[in-house]
């Protein structure tokens, strides 16, 4: 655990030699990455069986001297750090190892992979931050690990708009992490975690600041967790290579603003208004975004649509109070949307089309796949006995207990959309017959197959570690020595499991009807209410909107400043000299040659000044 | 070790190559070019010898030199020791970073050079002159001596503009020199009235003179006028670095000056403005200073957001770069008017990075300019293909201007916000909108030039080339040396930094 | 008086002005008698190693201690001899210029005039620096003025030659008058023409009326004599002059004319309207010379703005040299303004460097016109192609007149802010005005740089330089450099041996 | 014994002053400026010679000075002379207002 720190370095290394080298080793770069990646994954493991038994590890060292206050580096080993470690490590290298397939002849792998292991270091180093200001630097670096990768088709206009678009949406929310963070040194005198939240438990914080900085830092969170209203870089953001999807923009990313909302728990608890605001976010979010995947077309926008609904669920548990519940979830839905993710990315590997209306009975074809798929999708719809049902529920107890009960009803609807909209997925990419001829379909490589069954093990077995049946043992690890995380599980009324089924069953029977048996018939919504399809196909308009107001509003100001620039700056520059140039002119014309000139001019100079002294009386 | 004449030697060992340029053949292109570069190493080296030394404990008090110089007002003045000129030069810690960082750029840029295709000769001598001038400036402890070098870099600098610039070259060289002309000339009359006035023009003198009650003075130094001439010397080092309404100058220098000058204009002369505000601003006038910092920050804000705003909106890349750098000195401003260590500390590390940074985004201008012959925005695009390398670059620069962690850019950016947070929250919270900004038109712009479809006659261009490695490793190096271990750069300071606080009482 | 009182006096005192007239004579006779056939090149010669031989004797005089024969009306201390010295070498590198300077309008015979005419104008000056009574003030006043209108009328064949001539004689005829009739006045109420008598009276002076005339006179003597400074308001003739009259001449009243103009001035202000005792409203008594300060400074203020401003419209050489010498005048005229106690030295120092640079200007000027028969601007585009050491020089002579750190110019500007900024009610308003026109100024000096420098030569071919040229510039040059650089070479030589001019009125 | 005050002197010289001021920054013909030139000298003359008899403390030296003023003007009157036939040779003509090639 003394040297946890190595764990982010791998990668780095892999990033690293890649650069150099990559030219030369080419294809080979993969294995480079794949072995830094196994490394860290062994690592963090061995590191978080350590600490299941062993107490919090913290080193740090003084990263930064101004006068006399010095700000430290290190890291920090506690439980939500050591499972985070594992989760990413794991399905990085899982990612790692499937690109190895996916991206098979692609003349740029070694850049490829050097980006990934930028990525992994950076979201590695992330999940080990002691401090804030460290989170803070990793924070961006992922940032702009994704915004690499997701630009890695650098020549596609679309793949150029979406780098851009998810750089500059997220750091607007880093902005307000940035100053929320700032703010909160000046409160508490410090950026580590632990002094600030002891600097809050003794009420060193007045409770609006607490707010204040509070829904600062979530702003964060929801820029890189897509949360309405950043949410719209992140279905563009699937112009990126389908792993780097799995692995960012479903798996770990986009879970740091969880991540950070979890590690920054107390300080949230501390306020309720902030409570409140998480989890309404939270909610509206995942019922917002699961309305908009309902109609999308393109399979992996469907699940971009889905991870940000997924998103909203961890926030709202959150934001109840749902400490464990919000980690439990964001655990199990990393391997399941993973998985998802890579059996996309395996199907479109073998339909070489992204549009799941010209896909269709690929069920008999993608053999492996197939099945896999069908696991991710049962496990996010909340079937009983699979991950995704354990960890949902505990959002809907949480979200009860809480007493947010809007919201949870909320979370129910959504969690029937949720069933409904993959199952229609489903059904429209493997059931029935292909709705436009495809040639030469084959099942991916093994080395696509195996990570994507690793996942869909993890993505059945994962609940167990947490059930109201057989006791919950993550939640209870988590929250141990840490009462302000609140319990390890919260007990909420039996009904509420039921209902969780039945919406689940019911949105998988809806899409069965609609889609796999056709006993309703497809355009139901759209023949009938047009303009609410409308709206919800277009993602609500928000891209619209803001193209409207904040870039439209964004350009008008800087072309005032251009008038300013050109006729205040430089208007009275040219002034000046005109009036210089102007003064000289004249007096070239009085040098008029007449030698008397000169003298009367002469002459009334004397005159004048004799003028004024007389009538001064002398002496100014 | 014994530093007597070190400095001295530091500052004017490229008068030696100027020398033997002298005797060069004008033809000899490759020879000239050659010595040219070669002259600006011993500053080089001397000037890392001074920085590993103090970092090896030596006392930087060890390098001042003191020589008697001019004596104005005859013998009486002199035996009341009033009105002597020593030439003294010295340094401290801020002193050595500038003398680091210039010698760095300015071999650097002596090497971007290579591209300059008429009279290197002249060219040659004319910069080493230049870069004389710099290195005086930051080491000289008077502040006669001090308008000596800063004039020195003035005229190079017109010609070098003038004569080997683009097409509106004569146009810059003269808003150039005019605009920096009525600087400096504010300039040396508030160092005339200090001068005369207290009767002495060393800047230690002047600060225990002028901060402690009833000391001989030989004209009344009252306390409105000191506030006259510290806002006068706002003007004056705000021409140079630049603060808003006076900066139109420094656009044209941007755009039309040959990109290996501009390398050494935006990374070193601008930041002599800041260098100016802290050492004289700070350090002599603390208390008016003090009054001052609202008004700093709310100029820095207005530069900061202004010249974003006019980059998201430029089609020349150049332009781009220029108004970034106007809004990158509006971090400057904002980490003066935090006026606290993490302020000031920011202020210095944005000057060090900044002169880094664009130090590097010129360098690679000059080098895709070499191969494109266009800086419009519209005529460029996907020169990720035909040069990686350079495009690659090109982005971790952009990065790095608009504050990535892990490169100096972050470091100071996030200091000056982190110092003027504890002062004035609202004007800071106002400002990080420049931070969102930023990254808007440096995306827009880098991405227009290195993403996108690739232009047809960019896909057979050669990329970084042998000599061009240089200056983009050196310089990327030291802006990721000092983003992931800013110590290196602090450690230094905070001798300054102490000194400079004990003048405001913080 | 008798032969031994006339043998009684200490005749050394006067052995310069002896040598000059001496071999002023010798030169008339020589003209006369020599054949027609002979190069009057010779006659120059001889007079230059005349004045040699006077800066000598002058030289060998220093430390003298002061003495005044012939009844106080020739006096010899420390002011006469720093400013003969002054005097005597810019006539003797005029003089050089002189003898290289041929107008071709089969002229040549006259040379031989030229060169006494331009001796005895010598003579006149020298006379006034260290006259100690308002008649040989006058007489050599027009001992100086009558020969150079002779001179500027030289080349007779020439219209604009005459013109200029005439307009000097009219000129100079009314501000002699002017000048006259104002010291008539001081006669008046003197009754005596001894500068040190007439001191003595005025100091005991209690009349109100006669107070009041005395300021009236003052202002007829200064604006009578403003007509040699050529500063407003009786300047208008310098241009049309300087531009008429050949390049030697034009050199010759820029430089050596100007420097009696101030010498006579400081005489009569300071040993005449120094004593006056004025009383002001608050009942304390100060001098009339500080009571009209303000006349002074605004005059000194205008001639600044008019010498500068006007110059930037022209484009031939000597006229634009002509108003720049305007300007020079005005900045001067500030020194005289400020009366502080470096006063002395700012004038003597300022008019040093001013004779260097200027004389160094016109050899290249009077090189270029002879070369060209043109006297416009553009007749320098490229020189740097056709003579880069011509050009550097002139680079460096344009630089010292701009007042640029590292010449003569910048020290001599730098003497005068001290001046004028230590006094208790510093002149910040005419600083300012000083500062900014300087700055204007950048425009048409750098206008000669551009046109060196940055355009294409007309004609290729090179340039011969004459011995007598040549010396001059080197001269000029190196000494340009020297007192900017190190001026202590000029200030220590003129505080050990001057002392500052404590012994003016003893 | 005079009965003429000093004033009347004075005034007259003002005068004299003043008419040849007039003369000479209005005539057309450069001779006649000129001798308005020597008339302001002249006006001079007037004034040393008053104040030497009646001045404050009156002295010779007064009349000295107008000596040699005297003679200066005499001087200075032949060289504008000569001056002036100089530019008539070449000009022909002696109007002040056409010798105007030299300007701005």
């Amino acid at each position: 655990m003394e040297n946890a720190w190595l764990i982010p370095l791998f990668p780095l290394v892999s990033f690293l030699l890649l650069l150099l080298f990559g030219k030369k080793l080419k294809e080979a770069s993969a294995f480079v990455g794949i072995l830094a990646t196994l490394a860290s994954l062994v690592y963090s493991i061995l590191v978080l069986l350590e600490r299941l038994s062993e107490p919090t590890y913290k080193a740090e060292t003084v990263w930064l001297t101004i006068g006399d206050l010095q700000l430290t580096a290190g890291f920090e080993v506690n439980q939500l750090n050591a499972l985070m470690l594992v989760i990413v490590s794991l399905v990085s290298f899982l990612v790692h190892t499937y690109s190895k397939g996916y991206m098979h002849g692609d003349e740029r792998i070694p850049v490829f992979y050097a980006y990934l292991g930028l990525f992994t270091f950076a979201m590695l180093g992330l999940v080990i931050s002691p401090n804030l200001l460290q989170t803070y630097i990793f924070w961006e670096l992922v940032g702009v690990g994704s915004f690499l990768l997701i630009g890695f088709y650098f020549y596609k206009e679309s793949a150029k708009a979406a780098a851009k678009k998810a750089f500059i949406m997220t750091r607007i929310g880093d902005v307000g992490l940035l100053i929320g963070m700032i703010l909160l040194f000046w409160q508490t005198g410090s950026f580590e975690y632990d002094e600030i939240f002891a600097a809050v438990e003794e009420g060193a914080v007045s409770g609006t600041m607490i707010t204040l900085t509070a829904i600062l830092i979530f702003i964060g969170a929801v820029g890189k967790s897509g949360q309405f209203p950043l949410h719209t870089w992140l279905p563009d953001a699937m112009e990126g290579p389908t792993p780097v999807s799995a692995l960012i923009h479903a798996a770990t990313m986009v879970a740091a603003g969880v991540y950070l909302v979890a590690s920054m728990f107390p300080l949230f608890n501390a306020s309720e208004t902030a409570m409140l605001t998480v989890a309404i976010i939270g909610a509206f979010t995942a019922i917002f975004a699961a309305t908009i995947g309902l109609v999308q077309t393109d399979i992996k926008r469907v699940l971009a649509f889905s991870t940000v609904s997924q998103l909203g669920y961890m926030m709202l548990a959150l934001g109840s109070a749902g400490y464990v519940a919000g980690v439990f979830h964001l655990m199990t839905h990393a391997f399941f949307k993973a998985l998802l993710f890579l059996a996309a990315g395996s199907v479109i590997h073998a339909v070489h089309t992204q549009d799941i209306e010209k896909m269709g009975g690929l069920w008999k074809k993608l053999t492996f796949t197939g099945p896999l798929f069908l696991i991710g999708t049962l496990a996010i719809s909340g079937v009983p006995l699979f991950s995704g049902f354990f960890s949902k529920d505990e959002i809907l107890i949480a979200a009860w207990a809480h007493g947010n009960y809007g919201l949870f009803w909320l979370a129910v609807i959504a969690a029937f959309f949720t069933a409904f909209y993959m199952f229609r997925l489903f059904f429209m990419v493997f059931s029935g017959e292909a709705r436009s001829e495809m040639k030469n379909v084959h099942e991916s490589p093994s080395v696509m197959t195996l990570p994507m069954v690793v996942l869909a093990v993890l993505a059945v077995v994962a609940g167990y570690v947490n059930t109201p049946w057989f006791g919950s043992f993550l939640g209870d690890w988590l929250v141990e020595g840490n009462e302000a995380l609140g319990h390890g599980h919260i007990a909420g009324p039996g009904w509420i499991m039921i209902v969780a089924t039945a919406v689940s069953l019911l949105g998988i029977l809806l899409a069965w009807m609609m889609y796999s048996k056709k006993s309703i018939s497809r355009d139901w919504l759209s023949s009938r209410a047009p303009i609410v399809y409308g709206i919800v196909k277009n993602k609500y308009y928000i891209d619209e909107i803001y193209n409207q107001t904040v870039v439209f509003g964004a350009k008008a100001i800087s072309l005032f400043l251009r008038f300013i620039e050109i006729f205040l700056v430089e208007g009275i520059v040219k002034l000046t000299t005109a009036a210089v140039q102007a003064l000289g002119k004249t007096g070239a014309k009085i040098h008029s040659g007449q030698v008397q000139t000169y003298g009367t001019i002469a002459f009334v100079g004397l005159a004048v000044l004799m003028v004024i002294f007389a009538l001064t009386g002398g002496y100014l | 070790m014994d530093f007597n004449y070190f400095l001295t030697l530091l500052v004017f060992s490229p008068l030696l190559g100027i020398l033997l340029l002298a005797f060069m053949p004008k033809a000899n292109e490759s020879g000239i070019k050659m010595l040219g570069v070669l002259a600006t190493l011993p500053s080089l080296i001397l000037a890392l010898i001074a920085y590993f030394s103090y970092r090896g404990g030596n006392d930087l008090a060890n390098f001042s030199e003191k020589f008697r110089w001019i004596q104005f007002g005859g013998q009486g003045a002199e035996q009341s020791g009033m009105f002597s000129v020593n030439y003294e030069l010295g340094i401290d810690g801020f002193g050595l970073v500038m003398v680091v960082l210039t010698a760095v750029i300015a071999t650097l840029a002596a090497l971007a050079s290579f591209h300059i295709k008429k009279e290197w000769k002249g060219y040659y001598m004319l910069f080493l002159l230049l870069e004389i001038g710099m290195l005086g400036v930051f080491t000289s402890q008077n502040l006669i001596l001090f308008f000596l070098f800063f004039e020195i870099t003035l005229i190079p600098m017109f010609f070098l503009i003038g004569k080997w610039g683009y097409y509106e070259k004569e146009k810059a060289a003269y808003s150039f020199l005019i605009y920096n002309g009525l600087g400096s000339a504010i300039l040396l009359i508030v160092i005339m009235v200090l001068f005369s006035r207290t009767g002495t023009s060393n800047i230690e003198m002047l600060r225990m003179i002028l901060n402690t009650e009833n000391a001989p003075l030989v004209a009344p130094v009252s306390e409105s006028l000191k506030m006259g001439l510290l806002i006068a010397l706002l003007v004056a080092f705000g021409v140079k670095l630049p603060i808003f309404p006076l900066h139109s100058w420094m656009l044209r220098v941007h755009v039309e000056a040959p990109p290996s000058i501009v390398m050494i204009h935006s990374g070193i002369l601008l930041k002599i403005g800041a260098f100016g505000l802290i050492r004289f601003g700070m350090g002599i006038f603390p208390e008016q200073f003090a009054d001052l910092t609202v008004l700093l920050a709310v100029l820095g804000v207005i530069n900061l957001l202004y010249g974003a705003f006019l980059a998201f909106i430029q089609t020349d890349f150049k332009m781009v770069l220029a108004y970034s750098s106007i809004s990158h000195m509006g971090i400057v401003l904002i980490g003066l008017g935090a006026n606290n260590e993490a302020g000031i500390q920011g202020a210095i590390f944005q000057v060090v990075s900044h002169g880094l940074i664009s130090a590097l985004l010129f360098f690679l201008v000059g080098v895709m300019y070499e191969r494109t012959h266009t800086t419009t925005l519209a005529n460029l695009g996907g020169l990720a293909k035909g040069m990686p390398i350079a495009s690659g670059f090109l982005l971790a620069g952009a990065m790095a201007s608009l504050g990535l962690p892990g490169m100096s850019g972050f470091v100071s950016e996030f200091m000056a916000f982190f110092g003027l947070f504890k002062e004035m929250p609202v004007l800071a919270a106002v400002g990080t909108l420049g931070i969102i900004m930023t990254a808007v038109y440096l995306l827009r712009a880098v991405l227009a030039i290195t993403y996108g479809k690739a232009e047809r006659e960019f896909v057979g261009i050669s990329d970084v080339r042998s000599f061009e490695w240089a200056p983009i490793l050196v310089l990327v190096g030291l802006i990721v040396l000092i983003g992931v271990y800013p110590n290196v750069l602090s450690e230094p300071l905070q001798a300054t930094l102490e000194t400079i606080l004990m003048g405001i009482g913080g | 008086m008798d032969l031994d009182t006339l043998l009684s006096f200490e005749w050394g005192t006067m052995t310069p002005e002896f040598i000059i007239l001496g071999i002023l004579t010798l030169l008339s006779v020589l003209d006369l008698f020599l054949p027609k056939h002979v190069d009057r090149k010779i006659l120059g010669w001889i007079g230059f190693v005349g004045v040699i031989l006077a800066l000598v004797s002058l030289v060998s005089l220093i430390g003298h201690e002061t003495t005044s024969i012939l009844f106080d009306t020739f006096r010899l201390d420390s002011f006469a001899i720093a400013f003969k010295l002054i005097l005597l070498v810019g006539g003797a590198l005029v003089l050089l210029l002189a003898i290289d300077f041929n107008h071709n309008e089969g002229l040549e015979l006259y040379k031989g005039e030229f060169f006494y005419l331009f001796l005895a104008a010598l003579l006149g000056a020298m006379m006034m620096a260290s006259s100690g009574d308002l008649i040989t003030l006058f007489v050599g006043l027009e001992l100086l003025s009558i020969p150079s209108y002779i001179l500027a009328g030289m080349r007779k064949r020439n219209l604009k030659s005459n013109e200029s001539a005439m307009k000097y004689v009219i000129n100079g005829g009314i501000s002699s008058a002017i000048t006259l009739f104002g010291m008539s006045y001081v006669y008046g109420i003197a009754g005596t023409t001894n500068l040190k008598g007439i001191a003595t009276v005025f100091g005991g002076i209690s009349d109100a009326q006669h107070i009041y005339i005395l300021g009236l006179a003052f202002f007829m003597i200064f604006v009578g004599l403003s007509f040699k400074l050529a500063s407003a308001p009786f300047h208008m003739w310098a241009p049309d002059v300087y531009e008429g009259a050949p390049t030697p001449v034009t050199a010759f009243l820029s430089v050596v004319s100007k420097t009696a103009g101030f010498v006579i001035i400081l005489r009569i202000l300071l040993s005449v309207f120094g004593y006056i005792p004025v009383t002001q409203e608050d009942g304390q008594q100060i001098p009339l010379l500080f009571a009209i300060q303000d006349y002074i400074a605004f005059l000194a203020g205008a001639t600044m703005i008019i010498g500068n401003v006007i110059a930037l419209r022209q484009h031939n050489i000597k006229r634009l040299f002509a108003y720049s010498s305007i300007a020079h005048a005005g900045y001067i005229l500030v020194a005289l303004t400020a009366m502080s106690f470096v006063t002395f030295d700012a004038i003597w120092f300022y008019l040093l460097a001013y004779a260097l640079m200027n004389l160094g200007a016109f050899a290249i000027i009077q090189l270029i016109t002879m070369k060209t028969g043109s006297e416009d601007i553009s007749h320098f585009a490229g020189l740097y192609r056709r003579a880069p050491l011509l050009a550097v020089a002139m680079g460096i002579f344009i630089l010292s007149l701009a007042g640029i750190p590292g010449t003569a110019g910048f020290i001599g500007k730098l003497n005068i802010f001290m001046g004028a900024l230590m006094v208790d009610q510093a002149h910040y308003v005419l600083v300012s005005i000083m500062i900014a026109t300087t700055v204007v100024s950048y425009f048409y000096y750098f206008g000669i740089m551009t046109q060196m420098f940055f355009r294409p030569a007309a004609d290729e071919a090179k340039i011969s330089l004459p011995a007598g040229t040549t010396a001059v510039i080197l001269f000029t040059a190196i000494a340009t450099i020297l007192f900017g650089i190190m001026p202590n070479v000029a200030l220590d030589f003129l505080h050990t041996n001057f002392n500052q001019f404590v012994d003016f009125m003893r | 014994m005079s009965s003429v005050p000093v004033s009347a002197f004075l005034a007259l010289a003002l005068i004299l002053f003043c008419i040849g001021l007039y003369g000479a920054l209005t005539k057309r013909n450069t001779v006649i400026v000129l001798i308005s030139i020597e008339l302001m000298l002249n006006a001079v003359n007037i004034n040393l010679v008053t104040f030497s008899k009646y001045g404050v403390n009156p002295s010779i030296t007064g009349q000295v000075f107008a000596l040699f003023a005297i003679a200066v003007a005499a001087a200075e009157a032949a060289v504008g002379l000569a001056i002036l036939i100089a530019l008539y040779r070449n000009r022909r003509t002696v109007n002040i207002d056409e010798m105007n090639q030299l300007k701005n």
